[in-house]
């Protein structure tokens, strides 16, 4: 049996199909979750991916946060199911103070779509398990606003708790500490800005995003054991 | 300005000539109202009837067995097999772009997007062909900086990757740029639908935005008439594009389509409901009624007149019978748009409006706003119509054979061949590494990634090759397929000899596809030019459509859609003739990457075709060194149809590590733009048969392509050639670090890399208003 | 020179379509708030400017918005010097 | 019931970074202003509430910034109701 994916839609989300494929291709199943939905469907791990929830209006994540679904993503991550943030997904999990800090616009002021280098930091996460320290990955990104930002003590704790899981290698976007991606103390829920689905197929230019992919379904499938 | 328009008879206020409100009182058989004058000013418009281009545009060859729906429809669709078909449009997006960049691109993106999914389809992918005045121009810059961030802040937002695109500065476009939009969308060959509002009874729903004051009277007043910056009394026509309220929308109305709940959708473009509404029932031959009291209004006041003809963004209209209302209405909450029945197909041949009738006889559907003035008087059920017109005739508007005359200036122009003078300013010997520098740093040549890092290119996991490669590419998911795309435009050949000129840009954008291994399928045009009462800029409109239609007959590619744009002019120059092409070619079987647009170590450098002396309207000639006459390169159309398909064969059959066309600097800056790209030198001879140095290095000949080859397949790619009568020599190999032409320039590759990446970067920091 | 604080608002001229203050105006009964309407979203910009005084610091302003600030195409603003 | 204008500005924390801020101020020295400093830039929302009084109102407004229209962690706001 393969595992169940949820992956999260708001309107104006617009990566959910994507991250569908990359998963499928893995081998997972996805069940979409509609944001007016007041429920997670059992499934395995949660994916919020990336797209304009409410157009980012006001600002990233602010509205979306406030989504039915949102209530039961927040209670899946507290019992310690696995739930990732991509992008906009992150943007959301942060205003939601599922994780935390913010993102700002980035430095230069302008949209960024291109690939970045990332070096994994830390791998006792529902999205690093099957990568290695040090490894460098070659990932997209694609947002205005992915400057990450938090205070000063959030930053040390991030730090000492050994909770950045993915540095950028030439920092894009002005972010502190050239974090592109954090995770809980728990380690099951994770937010980054680069999107993993991306990089998911030699076709298109990458397939570095698919040890991400895989630590998420390996997270998903000791969820699904354990709940057995 | 002599009398103050307020002292002119309406009509003329409204943009129409006494003739044409002559032919409106003959239709009607007698004077018509504000209302239906209104309607006809802006349905009669250049923008929304072609009268000054529909009898020339008949020449493009518009047919072959995959063509399912050609010109004069929202999109042109193409069966690409697997039970799919594509859907493409182009349009362009000029002046309002002139006047308010960031919005004027946002919304330009918009409505082509309307127009795609309109048909049924799904948009996978936009193009934007985009030119500017020079760069040194601080609102050039601002111009360039909003536009681009327009684009990228609908594009990205509303969910539909920018793959590709151009970007052109010339002087020209200074007072004008040119904004195009290109739009491709995929979908199952049974969801393809057509505008037609069929079967007396069903009724006309309006979803999305609320309508509001803005873009009133858009098409009239900015692209249908000379237009100045700065121009305040134009201003109230920008609009605010909303991309999250077009991604709901995008999402019901395929939703819709898929369950059957509409028999036909229709987008409101220029002109708004008047268009949308009479035009889907004239298609169907049917007659329409609407209600001005049912839409939905964002402002307080709105009288009939701005109601029909307001522009606003985000609005579609869909044909739905009876039975199925509420399960559209039902949709259209689940994705929060606001759906409001606001017409009603009849079996009289007349498009009616009403104000308030619907409440007064009990026509179904929520009435969202209160009726027209608050104080409106409830209606009965026996109310006149407001405007009552027969309903074919608003989209039968006027037909103009206009006066056509070779300017008097060609010859004079034609003459002026920039090859002498540059024979004897660089004769065999001199030193072209300056020169081969400038050009790398000439904006037009230059990278364009300044641009499109800023655009999603990769949304919905099918950019094989985007911006960066000669054409994009995208995979066709469930399929073997992929689609290659290129938007091409050259103004300055056209501009030297229009019939040429014309079938020159459809040669490159074909060429382009070729490189990606695909074969053309279908070609959507997007015709900028200027004033129509010209009769030189007619002339140039006849010799381009002409010369089109003559590559595109040659190759075998359908037109299947298109867009022209009259009126743009910088004061009183018109621009130069700017047809630009968007080619779609499919690859039947994509098994790997595409070769790139560059070099490996140790590959053998294969120029096929033909190296000619060809400078008239060459960067090199026009740009650096400021002679922009001449005629331009020859447009053999037999030997271009043997390089495609030469080339795309390589492709297929994984000969060639690497292939780019000969474009904008000749064949030293395709050599050079491989050589960055592959981070390798080269060491190369470029001696051709009656050329001097310079003009092997520089000159733009038509149909040249340049392979980088594994050298063991170096014979087997000489064979092929030759098998298909097209010239092949093999000029040099990649390798080191610096770009050498022997005689010709040397430069070291990472100050050839510097000043092609940082010229446009370097232009626009501290870029201001 | 003396400096004087600017505080600069920007809205939407009147007419002009605000998609943003629609958005949040139609999240709001969702969080509880059935009572709000004319929801509009705006920009403000704060700076310091050395002026010899009130009214030039203003006009520098204003020609500031006029040129970069605001659009005034779609934009109203306004200035109040301090 | 009545209904209460209510305006709020919403601008960074101080020791958070506001790039738009910083990029405007770096703009603005290239069109002749070089005595401008300190630039932030902020958000305004307007808005229409019906409330009893103008307390009420004022708490009402002040808890739709806690919960939506300001993010805490890197956001201050104010409100101005009349
Ligand atoms: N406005 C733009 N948007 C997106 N991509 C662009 C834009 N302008 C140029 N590009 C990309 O840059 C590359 C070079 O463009 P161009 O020189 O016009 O190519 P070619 O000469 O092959 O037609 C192409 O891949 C093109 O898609
Ligand atoms: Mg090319």
């Amino acid at each position: 049996m393969s595992v169940r994916v949820g992956v999260v839609v708001f309107p104006g989300t617009n990566c959910e199909f994507d991250v569908q494929y990359a998963v499928e291709q893995l081998g997972g199943r996805v069940e979409l979750l509609w944001h007016g939905e007041d429920s997670t469907k059992g499934v395995d791990a949660i994916v919020v991916p990336g797209g304009f929830a409410h157009g980012d209006y006001l600002r990233t994540g602010a509205i979306a946060r406030f989504s039915p679904v949102m209530r039961a993503v927040g209670e899946y991550a507290r019992s310690g199911g696995p739930v990732i943030g991509i992008c906009n997904g992150f943007q959301v999990l942060c205003e939601a103070h599922l994780l935390p800090g913010a993102l700002q616009k980035n430095a230069g002021l302008k949209f960024m779509c291109e690939t970045v280098a990332l070096r994994v930091e830390t791998t006792s996460t529902a999205l690093t398990n099957q990568a290695r320290v040090g490894d460098v990955l070659r990932i997209p990104i694609n947002h205005f606003e992915g400057n990450y930002v938090c205070d000063p003590r959030a930053l040390a704790q991030l730090r000492a708790e050994d909770r950045v899981i993915l540095r950028y290698v030439d920092n894009p976007n002005g972010s502190l500490d050239d974090i592109a991606g954090i995770c809980n103390a728990e380690g099951n829920v994770v937010g980054l800005m680069p999107h993993p689905e991306r990089a998911s197929d030699v076709l298109l230019g990458s397939s570095d995003g698919v040890v991400l992919l895989k630590s998420l379904l390996a997270a998903a499938t000791s969820r699904a054991t354990l709940l057995v | 300005m002599a009398e103050s328009p307020n002292e002119q008879p309406l009509h003329r206020r409204l943009g129409m000539t006494d003739e044409e409100l002559a032919a409106v009182v003959e239709e009607l058989g007698r004077e018509p109202n504000h209302l239906e004058l209104a309607m006809y000013s802006v349905m009669w418009s250049e923008h929304c009837s072609y009268k000054s281009s529909r009898a020339l545009l008949s020449r493009f060859p518009t047919e072959a067995p995959w063509v399912l729906v050609g010109p004069g429809e929202g999109a042109g669709v193409v069966d690409i097999g697997d039970g799919l078909a594509v859907a493409v449009r182009i349009e362009s997006h000029n002046h309002p772009s002139a006047v308010e960049p960031y919005q004027g691109a946002a919304t330009g993106v918009g409505g082509i997007i309307r127009d795609v999914f309109s048909m049924g389809a799904r948009p996978i992918a936009l193009m934007d062909p985009l030119r500017f005045g020079s760069l040194d121009d601080a609102r050039t810059r601002y111009l360039f900086e909003g536009v681009v961030s327009g684009i990228s802040g609908y594009g990205n937002s509303v969910g539909v990757p920018t793959v590709g695109g151009e970007v052109v500065f010339d002087d020209t476009y200074r007072g004008n740029p040119l904004v195009n939009v290109f739009c491709l969308g995929i979908l199952p060959k049974e969801r393809l639908v057509l505008a037609r509002a069929e079967g007396p009874g069903n009724l006309a729903v309006l979803l999305g935005s609320a309508t509001g004051r803005d873009g009133i009277g858009g098409a009239s007043v900015l692209a249908s008439a000379s237009f100045e910056a700065g121009d305040e009394a134009k201003r109230p026509s920008v609009q605010v594009g909303d991309p999250f309220e077009e991604k709901r929308l995008i999402e019901a109305c395929l939703e819709l389509l898929d369950a059957k709940l509409a028999v036909g959708v229709q987008d409101l473009g220029a002109a708004g409901l008047s268009c949308a509404a009479s035009e889907t029932a004239a298609k169907a031959g049917a007659g329409m009624d609407v209600d001005v009291a049912r839409m939905a209004k964002r402002e307080p006041g709105m009288n009939a007149v701005e109601a029909m003809t307001s522009e606003s963004q985000e609005r579609m209209l869909a044909i739905v019978e009876p039975s199925n209302l509420e399960a559209v209405l039902a949709l259209a909450r689940r994705w929060e748009i606001r759906a409001a029945v606001v017409g009603r197909v009849t079996d009289t041949p007349r498009f009616r409006i009403f104000d308030g009738l619907f409440d007064a006889i009990g026509v179904p559907g929520e009435n969202p706003a209160p009726p027209i003035g608050d104080d409106a008087p409830s209606v009965t059920s026996d109310a006149p119509a407001i405007a009552d017109v027969p309903v074919e005739s608003l989209g039968d508007g006027p037909l103009y054979h206009r006066p056509v005359a070779r300017p008097a200036s060609q010859d004079a122009l034609q003459a002026a061949d920039p090859g002498p003078q540059l024979r004897d300013k660089f004769p065999p010997g001199s030193d072209l590494s300056g020169e081969l520098l400038a050009l790398l740093a000439t904006p037009t040549i230059a990278d364009k990634t300044w641009v499109s890092r800023q655009y999603d290119h990769q949304l919905f996991l099918n950019t094989v090759a985007g911006p960066g490669a000669d054409a994009a590419v995208l995979r066709v998911k469930g399929t073997a397929k992929a689609l290659a795309l290129s938007t091409d435009g050259k103004a300055r050949f056209c501009r030297l000899d229009p019939r040429t000129g014309g079938r020159l840009v459809v040669l490159e954008a074909a060429r382009n596809v070729a490189c990606s291994g695909a074969r053309p399928i279908a070609l959507v045009n997007c015709l900028n030019f200027g004033n129509p009462e010209h009769p030189e800029v007619m002339w140039q409109f006849s010799e381009v459509v002409e010369g089109m239609s003559e590559a595109c007959g040659a190759l075998g590619i359908p037109v299947i859609g298109g867009n022209v744009s009259f009126y743009n002019a910088s004061g009183d120059d018109d621009i130069h003739p700017t047809p630009v092409a968007g080619v779609i070619g499919l690859i039947d079987d994509l098994r790997r990457r595409p070769p790139t647009a560059s070099l490996r170590d140790g590959d053998d450098i294969v120029v096929l075709g033909s190296i000619r002396p060809e400078l008239g309207g060459s960067e090199w000639a026009a740009v650096v060194h400021g002679l922009d006459g001449g005629m331009p390169p020859a447009a053999d159309l037999d030997r271009a149809r043997a390089v495609h398909e030469l080339v795309a064969s390589l492709v297929r059959d994984a000969l060639v590590a690497g292939v780019h066309d000969l474009s904008d600097g000749g064949l030293a800056v395709a050599l050079a733009e491989m050589a960055i790209a592959g981070e390798v030198g080269i060491r190369v001879e470029l001696n051709f048969d009656g050329c001097t140095p310079a003009e092997g290095c520089f000159a733009e000949p038509a149909s040249v392509v340049v392979c980088a080859v594994n050298p063991h397949e170096t014979a087997a790619l000489c064979g092929a050639a030759a098998a298909a009568g097209v010239p092949a020599r093999v000029v040099g190999v990649a390798a080191g670090d610096r770009l050498i032409a022997k005689g010709a320039f040397d430069v070291a590759l990472a100050d050839a890399t510097h000043a092609w990446r940082d010229a446009i970067p370097a232009l626009m920091s501290g870029a201001t208003p | 020179m003396p400096a004087f604080h600017a505080h600069v608002e920007v809205t939407h001229l009147p007419g002009i379509a605000d998609p943003a203050g629609a958005t949040v105006e139609r999240a709001l009964p969702a969080l509880g708030y059935k009572n709000v309407a004319q929801v509009h979203i705006g920009k403000t910009i704060r700076l310091v400017v050395d002026a010899p005084d009130a009214e030039s610091a203003r006009e520098q302003v204003q020609e500031m918005c006029e040129r970069l600030l605001a659009n005034p195409v779609i934009e109203a603003y306004q200035v109040v010097i301090s």
